[in-house]
């Protein structure tokens, strides 16, 4: 066995225990934990398959911006050691049942698959090269989608000012119905 | 040629009349509204016997081989195809011209009567508007030239055989007899439409023209035809006598016409006497023909009920005490005997004398019979009841009634030299001719006869006086001038040479008075009046004692052997109670239940589902992944199977 | 402009004149005109079409139209009329006149009932005009609405139920026909895709496809036509509705059913109706029977009515079923015939009900007595109903019956003596309830001061007696001009077997 | 682009006004300007349509997809209408812009989905159709139904995108790009295709809120305010229904016999379904969410459809439905403003108080139930005529039974509003200038669309 | 070097990955758990396209770009879904899914 295999094969084992764990976790935070320790993890997979630069990003904005205002979140609502009630079993036969059979009847189908790899050197990933596409306008190029996700972004901000606003007249009132 | 152009205006006279009074009637006089009607039919009347006069005596009606049927007037009412029309016409030919003169004679006289018998009645005009509907409806379906056009009328006397039973609205036991009258005589007029239908489709024509030719009729080309081992004929010839049997009241389809009599008795004297219900004979006579070639085993059927109803119905006058029912049911015995004469008749010559016989027994019976409702409506009127039980000794009140009455009873009794005696003699004979054992029925009838007319005429003529609220008194004279010209047609009217004007084969033809069979009817009839005599001239304890004696079967009798309790059960019970109401709750329970159930199943379901929508998160999501799945395998099967 | 157009116009017009009025006399008033007008314009279109025909337009269809709406679907705007159309389109406008009267004296929102009334009828005759089948149909859907305001709003009784009930009936009814219209319109031969009638008769659908889509239409059209089972909403609805309502749901609507089965469904699919006729032939005269039998249990005088009204819409699908020319005239003679008395029957019914403030026969008694103008019209009315010579109910039953009987063969034999039989029940129902009803003693002293009919009552009626008498006195007329339509349907009939 | 520009821009002058505007009176002032620039949006972008493609060919419009954007914004601009008596409110004072700049926004995003040539922004377009919905679902934040709206919406929500993300990541397999012409060239079916197909429906579906990915539709809907509703349940599905049509005729062509048994059981589902729930609903705004789940069913009928016929037919409805849907809402919305009441019971009685408004709604409901005059009727059956140009014959009367069925709850509220009695209905209110004037635009398209043929002709000639 | 694993490993990890997600949005009662499932299962979608993109399709990046624009959205989503979650605290002061549940049926 390969270093390569090795790696992918530890990268794997944690993202999907961790997964299982983040789920299963009554502590709320130590899901968030394991949660990172996951997006980590598949950080290294992205690393694996050679795509730096999505790594970095995945390790930015996932584990450093998701999982922080996740844990803030955490911290807002919970006390520290809430530990949440026990889940109720029919919901868990039903999630596993419904889960387990979805993953089943997916693998069966990938496994059903011929693949044909491609045996092409593989294109140079660089920040170079993403930032070219991201600001090409023409065949190929992801100007439009950047910019709607510079749009997207915005409403998001306006959404959550709205949300989030505090309000001055009715918020006694109606917080104590 | 003489044209008869005119007697168009036999039917419509009355139709007009029907219009003016019953649209504007309200508005005139009562009086003027009933001269107007009787002057119409004076016309009418004046105009059938013109029509008599020439077509018979003065050779109008006379062709090359016997009387032609002539029509001088038709025109098509609806063409169904271009053989199956329904034509309304004017059909002259011996047997409807015969009818005309009786339709127009009682008619006018129950209008003249009536204007005495009628007189301070509420709806007088209306009384008037419906006589004229039946005249009209009556002279329509003698005069019809085809079945249909017959059906047509006949469905109109029938209706108005309806409103003038039911002409006392008020009274429900008037109401329930027009209700009857009508529901009656409608069930065999729907064996009447199916005999018409069958016939028409096996022969493509309604004319009775083309119908009763005996050599080219299309009856014979379905004569090979049959069903359920009789031949279609048969079948159609039956049920069109079904329709007969209904209208003139043979048995099983008697019971409507005892109860008729709930309606103002010149109504039962026009109608319940003279004129509608020997429609059912005259129907019989009009397709003699083909009953006769074709349908022979039909027509002895008709003779044995015509027998048996005369039987029966004479067995049961007996035995009641309303005078109008005792009169009722002489017609239904009278009524038999002239479907039992044609029953019997033959075709050609002296063969055809049962037919012949008929006829004039229907002519002569018209008379008497009018005669004697009318005479019975006259003592009605001086006694204000119907009840033999409550009149005696009318003869010294009343004496233009009660003789007149007597000659009608002598009349129908089959007294000699009386017309009665005639025509009764023809049928007897004819019978003697057919078969002994309806000959020796008819005898005894005969006796029957004389005995319960006579039974009556004592009872109310002679017997115990009784307690009258108003002395009686004898009619007005509008009243008993009626009574007087019938009493003089039943007196002579067998004089008249029907044997030269009617027959089969419509050629004339000889007979003879058979004194063998004359006088042995002739003396029976006799003896009827005398035991009527021993037991009702005076007050007298002893049919009261026979009854006693006769017990279980009086009662019986009395009953009218519970016909009309079987009827009753079968309507009331069978198909009120077992159809219908069945049927009206299985529509609301079960057929009307099941589109509601419908809907309210759609609700249950959606009440049972709405657990689907939990309003919680998670189940939203289980929901959303179980549905991909399903839809995967869904898409997956077809891709497999494709 | 082509006459035609004022069938629609004119209710239109209408419709906008009662909208605007002012007061109640307005609305009446204009009502009332707008009617007699359209009276006026169906008996035009009646003399223009039988002039034509004098002249020797022998066209299937005449005093034709035709504009594109949707071209893409193939969706025209079709209208001509035949002599059987023609008669249909009288019959309407006859009994909406007498209908504009029978409500005169309505007292709750008259401004919309007539508005609702007049948008109803305005359905009615777009439905006869159209040739094309999509407008047909758009016309056809277009009383809905109406009629379960009419009913809900204005009825008596349980009128929610009723409306709802008869409402989702008919929809139900007419969610068979939308099948049975995307049937047609991709089944015909050829690669024709169209909802002309005409065009779709020239180009017939293959029998397999004919197979499929006639028990839709049949069945479609017969819950319109109160085909046992599907009748039941008749009862209740005609029971809850409104006077006029009922006189021209009962008289002019329900013909509908029929018409749509005779100009649709055996028109187009002729192989398939005469291959399955006989279910239907079963249904009808169970249809016949049934409905007679039912009405002789019923208390309440619109049961009564609409349980005959059963009996005798079955016998005009059991006349078309027969396939022959005669019967199917017959049949049209009897949805004419039918139309005018039942519609009458309603009319008298809301009159007594006004007066007496009950429909139960045995509360009432002697009417006879107490208003002799009613009850003699209702008498009338009865005797047409049981098939009375002179009166139009005969006619139309007899044409039928001979008709029926040009089949030899046992199965229609016993289907015609089942429906023939129902004369005789007829009379029973009938006879009892004017025994009941009419004849007899008052029952209930209040009834003595009832005032007999208004002016307004009298021309209503008169209208349809007039029209009862007039058919059933001279029905050759009709005939003729029914039978000289009936041409296209019955050879392809003739030609299906 | 001009018309996506043109909306940007009118984010931006929203934006400003909302910096430089006094809080006083700011619903006056931006109220008017919003109908402005959706209108002027509305005529920019709607001139003149052309074909083309940009950016290469992720973005493309063309005549057709021009009209489904109007559609779109003729819906927005209707919701424009009816919310001036929600949004000035006091609590919602400090927020008016926000409304306008979320809907523009997310207007933004569906006509990108609209317009796109790939996957990438189909996605992009659809998450900015739907995330800033959440907040608008949420926007009466101090109600627990409207939190609870905004929260289950943005989670079944991400949760249906993810599905979809993972179906697309099995269709890139096949071709490599997700580019739609690149993919219809060489998109097969098989096994791991069409699983990835399905996902990719269901992730549709749940926009289109099919069953069984509709729960979250009636909780939404009830919980967000009136306006949002209208516009969730007219606009945000349009754009999703056109989408999805257009990519299953022109990119999983090949796989036509999957995704029609496909639709043909989310059909049947989504109809019946639909109209269960909806029969027993008592809420307006609930028993309108229940509905148009339903009518999505019928939607699916006109799916079935092929090409032109199929495509018209959708579209057409959509624009039908936009003015049917908002006509109904708008009177919800009007009655909701003027008293809080939202009960169907609450309607008794109303047409004795409120005669025109009960008209409108009225109209509304029969256009909803497919009942002539209205052009519902007509939209109704042009989906049955697309399906029948298939043989869907059976489906067909499937749909008609439920369409008899919906009549039954339509005439709910019909019923109570006309027939049933009440003592003490809701008094006579006078709405305001903008409600009425949408209502009468609602009711002009209502019997407009329908009886002129012209506007189904257009769409059929550029479909 | 790839090819020693080969694509279907990955895709089962990611198949897995995303399952897991499933379940965990249909067993866990508390929103942020469940916002955590949904990155989960975009995480998931993320690896299948960067496998696939790497295997089948290396000499382009259309499957990296749409990662990126996926994980760029996830973001903006997880924010503004973390707002809604703390709205709803303040509302229902709980963020237990089960008592989220006014509306119903």
């Amino acid at each position: 066995m390969s270093l390569h295999e090795i790696l992918f094969i530890v990268f794997s084992t944690v993202v999907l225990l961790f997964s299982l764990m983040t789920v299963l976790s009554r502590r709320i935070l130590r899901s968030a934990t394991y949660l990172l320790l996951v997006l980590v993890a598949t950080a290294g997979i992205y690393l694996w398959l050679q795509y730096e630069f999505m790594a970095a990003v995945q390790v930015a904005l996932y584990a450093g911006g998701i999982v922080v205002i996740i844990v803030f979140s955490i911290l807002l609502t919970h006390h520290i050691h809430h530990r949440s009630k026990p889940f109720p079993p029919v919901r868990v036969i039903t999630g596993l049942g419904v889960a387990g059979l979805g993953a089943a009847l997916t693998i069966w189908a990938i496994l059903q698959h011929d693949f044909h790899y491609h045996e092409a050197e593989p294109l140079e990933v660089n920040a170079k090269v993403i930032g070219q596409h991201l600001v090409n306008t023409g065949d190929g190029g992801y100007a439009l989608p950047f910019e709607v996700i510079s749009v997207l972004l915005l409403a998001v901000l306006v959404g959550a000012i709205v949300v989030a606003k505090k309000d001055k007249a009715n918020e006694q009132t109606s917080e104590n119905k | 040629m003489i044209s008869f152009d005119y007697t168009l205006l036999i039917p419509v006279l009355p139709l007009l009349m029907f219009l003016t009074l019953g649209i504007g009637g309200h508005r005139l006089k009562p009086l003027m509204a009933g001269l107007l009607g009787s002057a119409a039919m004076g016309v009418v009347t004046v105009l059938s016997y013109l029509t008599a006069i020439q077509y018979f005596f003065v050779g109008g009606g006379m062709g090359a081989d016997g009387y032609v049927a002539l029509i001088p007037f038709q025109f098509t009412w609806l063409a169904f195809t271009d053989t199956l029309r329904i034509t309304l016409g004017v059909m002259l030919d011996p047997i409807s011209v015969m009818m005309l003169v009786v339709i127009s004679t009682v008619s006018l006289m129950v209008h003249i009567y009536s204007l005495g018998y009628m007189k301070g009645e509420k709806g007088f005009q209306r009384f008037y508007a419906f006589l004229s509907l039946f005249s009209f409806s009556m002279l329509g379906l003698v005069l019809a030239t085809n079945i249909f056009q017959m059906y047509i009328f006949w469905e109109l006397v029938g209706v108005s055989s309806f409103l003038l039973i039911g002409f006392y609205y008020r009274k429900p036991s008037a109401i329930a007899a027009s209700k009857k009258a009508f529901i009656v005589t409608r069930f065999a007029d729907f064996g009447f439409l199916l005999g018409i239908l069958i016939l028409s489709y096996y022969t493509g024509t309604f004319d009775f023209g083309i119908l009763t030719q005996p050599e080219t009729s299309p009856v014979a080309s379905m004569a090979g035809v049959s069903f359920m081992g009789l031949s279609v004929v048969s079948w159609a010839m039956v049920l069109v006598f079904m329709g007969g049997a209904g209208k003139s009241a043979m048995f099983p389809l008697h019971i409507w016409l005892p109860d008729a009599m709930e309606g103002p008795t010149p109504v039962s004297a026009l109608i319940h006497a003279a004129t509608m219900v020997v429609a059912g004979v005259y129907l019989v006579a009009r397709l003699f023909v083909v009953y006769h070639f074709w349908a022979a085993d039909i027509q002895e059927v008709i003779a044995w009920v015509g027998a048996f109803t005369s039987l029966f119905a004479a067995v049961i006058a007996i035995t009641q005490h309303d005078i109008k029912r005792v009169l009722a049911f002489s017609t239904l015995s009278q009524i038999g005997y002239m479907m039992l004469a044609l029953g019997v008749s033959g075709y050609g010559g002296a063969e055809g004398t049962g037919y012949m016989a008929a006829m004039f027994h229907l002519f002569t019976h018209a008379m008497f019979k009018a005669l004697l409702f009318l005479g019975a409506g006259s003592v009605i009127h001086a006694v204000h009841s119907n009840l033999m039980t409550e009149m005696g000794g009318l003869r010294k009140y009343m004496p233009v009634t009660h003789i007149t009455f007597l000659i009608a009873c002598l009349t129908i009794s089959g007294v000699p030299f009386l017309s009665g005696f005639f025509s009764k003699d023809e049928i007897l004979v004819a019978a003697f001719e057919h078969s002994k054992v309806l000959f020796a029925i008819e005898f005894l009838v005969a006796g029957l006869t004389a005995f319960y007319m006579f039974r009556l005429y004592f009872n109310v003529f002679w017997g115990q006086e009784r307690h009258y609220h108003h002395t009686p008194h004898e009619s007005p004279w509008v009243m008993t001038v009626p009574l007087m010209v019938l009493a003089f047609a039943s007196v002579f009217s067998g004089y008249l040479p029907f044997t030269h004007l009617v027959s089969p084969d419509r050629l004339p033809f000889e007979v003879h008075l058979h004194w063998g069979i004359a006088i042995p009817s002739v003396l029976i009839g006799l003896a009827g009046i005398g035991l009527a005599w021993v037991l009702y001239k005076r007050p007298s304890r002893v049919p009261d004692r026979m009854a006693a004696a006769m017990g279980g079967f009086y009662t019986t009798v009395y009953h009218k052997f519970y016909i009309d309790e079987v009827y009753l059960f079968v309507t009331r019970r069978v198909l009120f109670n077992l159809v219908s109401r069945p049927i009206s709750w299985f529509d609301r329970h079960v057929v009307d239940a099941f589109m509601n159930a419908l809907a309210n199943v759609t609700n249950g379901v959606s009440d049972r589902i709405k657990g689907l929508q939990s309003g919680q998160l998670q189940m939203y999501a289980a929901t959303f992944a179980a549905g991909v799945i399903g839809l995967v395998l869904l898409a997956l099967y077809y891709l497999g199977s494709a | 402009m082509n006459i035609l157009h004022f069938l629609i116009i004119i209710p239109v017009l209408t419709l906008a004149g009662v909208l605007t009025s002012r007061s109640l006399k307005g609305v009446r008033w204009v009502s009332a005109v707008g009617m007699f007008a359209q009276l006026l314009v169906a008996i035009a279109v009646m003399v223009t079409y039988m002039g034509l025909r004098k002249g020797g337009d022998s066209a299937e269809m005449v005093l034709m139209e035709s504009h594109t709406w949707f071209a893409s679907l193939n969706i025209h705007y079709t209208i001509g009329v035949d002599g059987i159309s023609s008669a249909m389109i009288l019959l309407t406008a006859i009994v909406m006149f007498a209908g504009v009267f029978a409500s005169w004296e309505l007292e709750y929102l008259q401004k919309e009932f007539f508005v609702s009334l007049i948008l109803l009828v305005t359905g009615v005759y777009g439905f006869f005009i159209s040739l094309d089948l999509f407008t047909m149909f758009l016309y056809y859907e277009l009383a809905v609405i109406p009629m379960y305001l009419l009913i809900g709003i204005w009825g008596t009784g349980p009128k929610e139920y009723s409306a709802m009930k008869l409402t989702l009936m008919l929809m139900g009814g007419s969610a068979l026909l939308i099948v049975a219209l995307f049937g047609i319109f991709y089944g015909a031969a050829d690669g024709v895709h169209t909802f002309n009638l005409l065009e779709l008769g020239q180009h017939p659908m293959p029998v397999e496809m004919q197979r499929f889509i006639f028990p839709f239409a049949f069945l479609g059209f017969g819950v319109l036509g109160a085909l046992f089972p599907f009748h039941t909403w008749s009862p209740d609805g005609h029971a809850s509705a409104p006077t006029a309502v009922s006189m021209l749901h009962a008289g002019v609507l329900m013909k509908l059913g029929g018409f749509g089965i005779f100009r649709v469904a055996m028109y187009l699919m002729p192989q398939a109706a005469q291959e399955q006729a006989w279910i239907f032939i079963i249904l009808t005269s169970i249809s016949v029977v049934y409905g007679a039998f039912g009405a002789i249990w019923q208390k309440d005088l619109k049961f009564i009515n609409a349980y005959s009204s059963v009996s005798h819409c079955g016998l005009v699908i059991f006349g078309l079923l027969m396939m022959n020319r005669t019967a199917m005239d017959g049949a049209i003679l009897q949805m004419i015939s039918h139309g005018l008395m039942t519609a009458l029957f309603f009319a008298l019914i809301g009159m007594i009900y006004s007066r007496t403030h009950t429909r139960q026969i045995h509360e009432m008694g002697g009417l006879m007595q107490v208003i002799p103008f009613l009850a003699v019209v209702y008498m009338i009315a009865g005797f047409a109903s049981l098939g009375l010579p002179g009166l139009s109910g005969f006619a139309a039953e007899m044409t039928i019956f001979v008709g029926a009987f040009q089949h030899g063969d046992l199965f229609h034999r016993v289907a015609t003596i089942m429906a023939i039989s129902a004369i005789v029940v007829t009379a029973v129902y009938i006879l009892r309830v004017v025994g009941i009803l009419l004849l007899g003693p008052v029952k209930n002293d209040h009834f003595l001061h009832l005032k007999d009919a208004t002016w307004y009552e009298r021309l209503s009626t008169l209208t349809l007696v007039v029209a009862v008498a007039g058919v059933g006195l001279y029905p050759q007329w009709l005939y003729r001009l029914i039978y000289d339509s009936l041409g296209p349907v019955a050879e392809k009939l003739l030609a299906a077997l | 682009m001009r018309h996506e520009l043109m909306l940007a821009v009118s984010v931006v002058v929203l934006l400003v006004v909302e910096i430089f505007s006094s809080a006083k009176h700011k619903t006056n002032v931006v109220l008017p300007l919003s109908i402005a620039l959706m209108g002027l949006s509305m005529l920019v972008g709607g001139m003149y349509p052309e074909a083309g493609t940009l950016f290469g060919g992720i973005y493309r419009t063309d005549a057709l997809r021009t009209a489904v954007k109007l559609v779109l914004d003729a819906g927005a601009l209707l919701v424009f209408f009816q919310v001036y008596g929600w949004i000035r409110r006091p609590e919602n004072s400090d927020k008016v812009s926000e409304f306008f700049i979320l809907v523009f926004s997310t207007l933004i995003g569906m006509h990108y989905m609209v317009s796109a040539g790939d996957f990438m922004m189909m996605y992009l377009g659809l998450e900015l159709a739907s995330i800033p919905l959440s907040a608008l679902a949420a926007f009466d934040r101090y109600k627990r139904v409207s939190a609870e709206a905004g929260i289950k919406y943005i989670l079944s929500s991400a949760m249906s995108t993810a599905f979809l993300l993972f179906g697309l990541s099995f269709i890139y397999i096949t071709a490599g790009t997700l580019h739609f012409d690149a993919l219809q060239a060489a998109f097969r079916p098989d096994v791991l295709t069409i699983l990835g197909l399905v996902f990719f429906m269901a992730g549709m579906a749940f926009k289109i809120s099919l069953v069984p990915f509709h729960l979250w539709t009636a909780d939404v809907y009830e919980g967000a305010p009136v306006a949002v509703t209208a516009y969730f349940s007219v606009v945000s599905k349009g754009a999703a229904v056109f989408v999805l049509t257009w990519v299953l005729y022109h990119v999983f062509g090949a796989a036509v016999e999957q995704w029609r048994i496909i639709l043909v059981t989310l059909a049947v589902m989504t109809m019946t379904v639909g109209n269960l729930f909806a029969l027993r609903q008592q809420n307006m705004k609930r028993f309108l969410a229940f509905s148009s789940i339903a009518q999505a069913g019928f939607i699916l009928l006109g799916m079935l459809g092929q090409g032109a016929l199929g495509m018209a037919s959708v579209v057409f409805y959509l624009l039908v439905y936009v003015f049917t849907n908002i006509a109904a809402f708008s009177v919800v919305a009007a009655i909701s403003n003027a008293t809080g009441k939202e009960n169907i019971d609450d309607y008794r009685g109303l047409y004795a108080t409120n005669p025109r408004l009960t008209l409108v709604l009225m109209v509304a409901l029969f256009s909803l139930a497919g009942i002539p005059p209205v052009a519902g009727f007509f939209g109704k059956l042009f989906l049955f005529n697309a399906a029948a140009s298939q043989g869907y014959y059976w489906l067909i009367f499937v749909a008609v039974v439920n369409a008899t069925i919906s009549l039954y709850y339509y005439l709910r509220p019909v019923r109570a509003m006309f027939i049933d009695k009440n003592e003490h209905p809701i008094a006579f209110f006078k709405s305001d200038a903008y409600m009425r004037m949408g209502l009468l635009l609602c009711m002009a398209g209502i019997f407009a669309t329908g009886f002129i043929s012209w506007f189904f002709e257009y769409l059929f000639a550029v479909s | 070097m790839l090819h020693t694993i080969p694509l279907h490993y990955f895709l089962i990890v990611g198949t897995l990955m995303f399952f897991i997600g499933v379940a965990g949005f249909i067993i866990r009662r508390n929103l942020i758990t469940i916002l955590m499932s949904v990155e989960l299962m975009l995480n998931a979608v993320n690896i299948n396209f960067l496998a696939v993109n790497r295997y089948l399709y290396p000499h382009h990046l259309e499957g990296h770009f749409f990662t990126l624009f996926i994980v760029a959205i996830a973001a903006a989503e997880a924010s503004i879904a973390i707002a809604l979650i703390i709205n709803i605290y303040r509302r229902f002061s709980t963020i237990d899914v089960d008592q989220v549940s006014d509306m119903k049926y």
